[in-house]
């Protein structure tokens, strides 16, 4: 399965990237899974996701809960609550 | 309406745009929020805000939508600006238009307490001394939400 | 700030005039009332608002003291016309401006509740057919005005 | 006791004027008993004040009730109740 993934504010400065196009594998079945699996990846993915209570996640514009499944997205991103307005 | 734009914005142009031609409103009610010069007690300098383009407009149309479906309104507007701002510079312009004032009031409240927890921007301050730190969200943002979830279950 | 007159007024210059010179404003919440080109079902033409030039100058003193009392507000504005009006035309309008923006919208909704069901004003609505008619007080108002009160209670 | 009274909106209407100076007798002492007064004056004072619960009063500026003294007051007006914003 391939996923754009997209990091923003903090999170994004902690990846040290803004989006990225990855192959992710099929047990990666919800957004929680994919988490975990980033974290794997290297030491600025386990920073940036140290404190998953404080991470939210979208699905192709939508935000979700931890355990939305993954099935037919094509779009994932990650940042910390909102603080517009 | 809704739109999201670096360039900043003019209230009494947007009323009377929403205004011309029409003689059936009652009732206009204008939020705007703009940059405060303290954050938590400390003088800040300039903030950026990021934003989630795709997204943002999703949310907004989402938040614009659910506040029509619940207020008889004639008219409503979101602006938000994202990118540099300073100190007294427009952030988000929020208009509402309906035949009856407390419609227009709630609704803008709605919106408000709405975009602030659900639109994705995200504020990152810079102090005077020139640090730079991102806003955390705050928790009476969330509580604003939660009176009209109570609202609704009450009118169910 | 308080002014009764008969000339209309900019919404987007009187918001300017508030915040010129100032960074600490962090919301800002405009009401505006507009004669509707209905009333009670049936097209009026025009409206003339009546007033006690003496009396209205301290009721709305008074209302906006309340207001300043409690909420924290950095500015607030009260703006009454009377004269003749016609559909689409301004008749009030209402600013408040504060560090958040629970307290500018609470201030703003707060002020139109007991402006009208306390300044002195009448309406006199003209229908197409050039019958003139005075408004009568609605009971909503009233109601409007009763949450202010059960909330201080609660507060107490 | 002299006083100013001020009528507006419709009771300006049926009494058909806008304001008066009146010499009032002194057991005159409250503003219920101005209009029960005011009423024995003709028949536009009886149709202005016909519905009592209708008309609000106003001393020197400041609402009160039917109850109130008027002791110590220059200005007294009647209205409907307020229609305004």
């Amino acid at each position: 399965m391939t996923l754009k993934i997209r990091y923003f504010a903090w999170v994004r400065e902690q990846t040290g990237r803004a989006e990225e196009d990855l192959v992710v594998p099929e047990e990666v079945a919800s957004v929680g899974d994919l988490i975990a699996w980033l974290t794997t990846r290297g030491p600025e993915f386990e920073a940036a996701f140290a404190r998953p209570e404080v991470v939210r996640a979208a699905l192709d514009h939508v935000h979700v809960a931890p355990d939305a499944a993954l099935a037919g997205a094509r779009e994932v991103a990650f940042f910390p609550p909102v603080t517009g307005g | 309406m809704i739109r999201v734009q670096e360039e900043d914005f003019d209230i009494g142009a947007e009323v009377a745009a929403i205004r011309r031609g029409r003689t059936d409103i009652g009732a206009i009610v204008t939020f705007t929020g703009t940059v405060r010069d303290v954050a938590g007690g400390e003088p800040i300098s300039a903030m950026t805000l990021e934003h989630y383009p795709g997204m943002t407009e999703v949310e907004l149309a989402r938040v614009e939508g659910n506040a029509l479906a619940r207020w008889p309104l004639q008219a409503s507007l979101i602006i938000h600006r994202y990118g540099r701002l300073e100190p007294g510079d427009n952030i988000v312009l929020v208009v509402t238009a309906s035949p009856h004032r407390q419609a227009a009031f709630e609704a803008a409240a709605f919106l408000m307490d709405y975009l602030k927890t659900s639109a994705p921007f995200w504020k990152k301050e810079e102090t005077a001394t020139g640090e730079a730190r991102w806003v955390d969200a705050r928790e009476s943002d969330d509580t604003a939400l939660k009176r009209w979830r109570r609202t609704k279950r009450a009118a169910e």
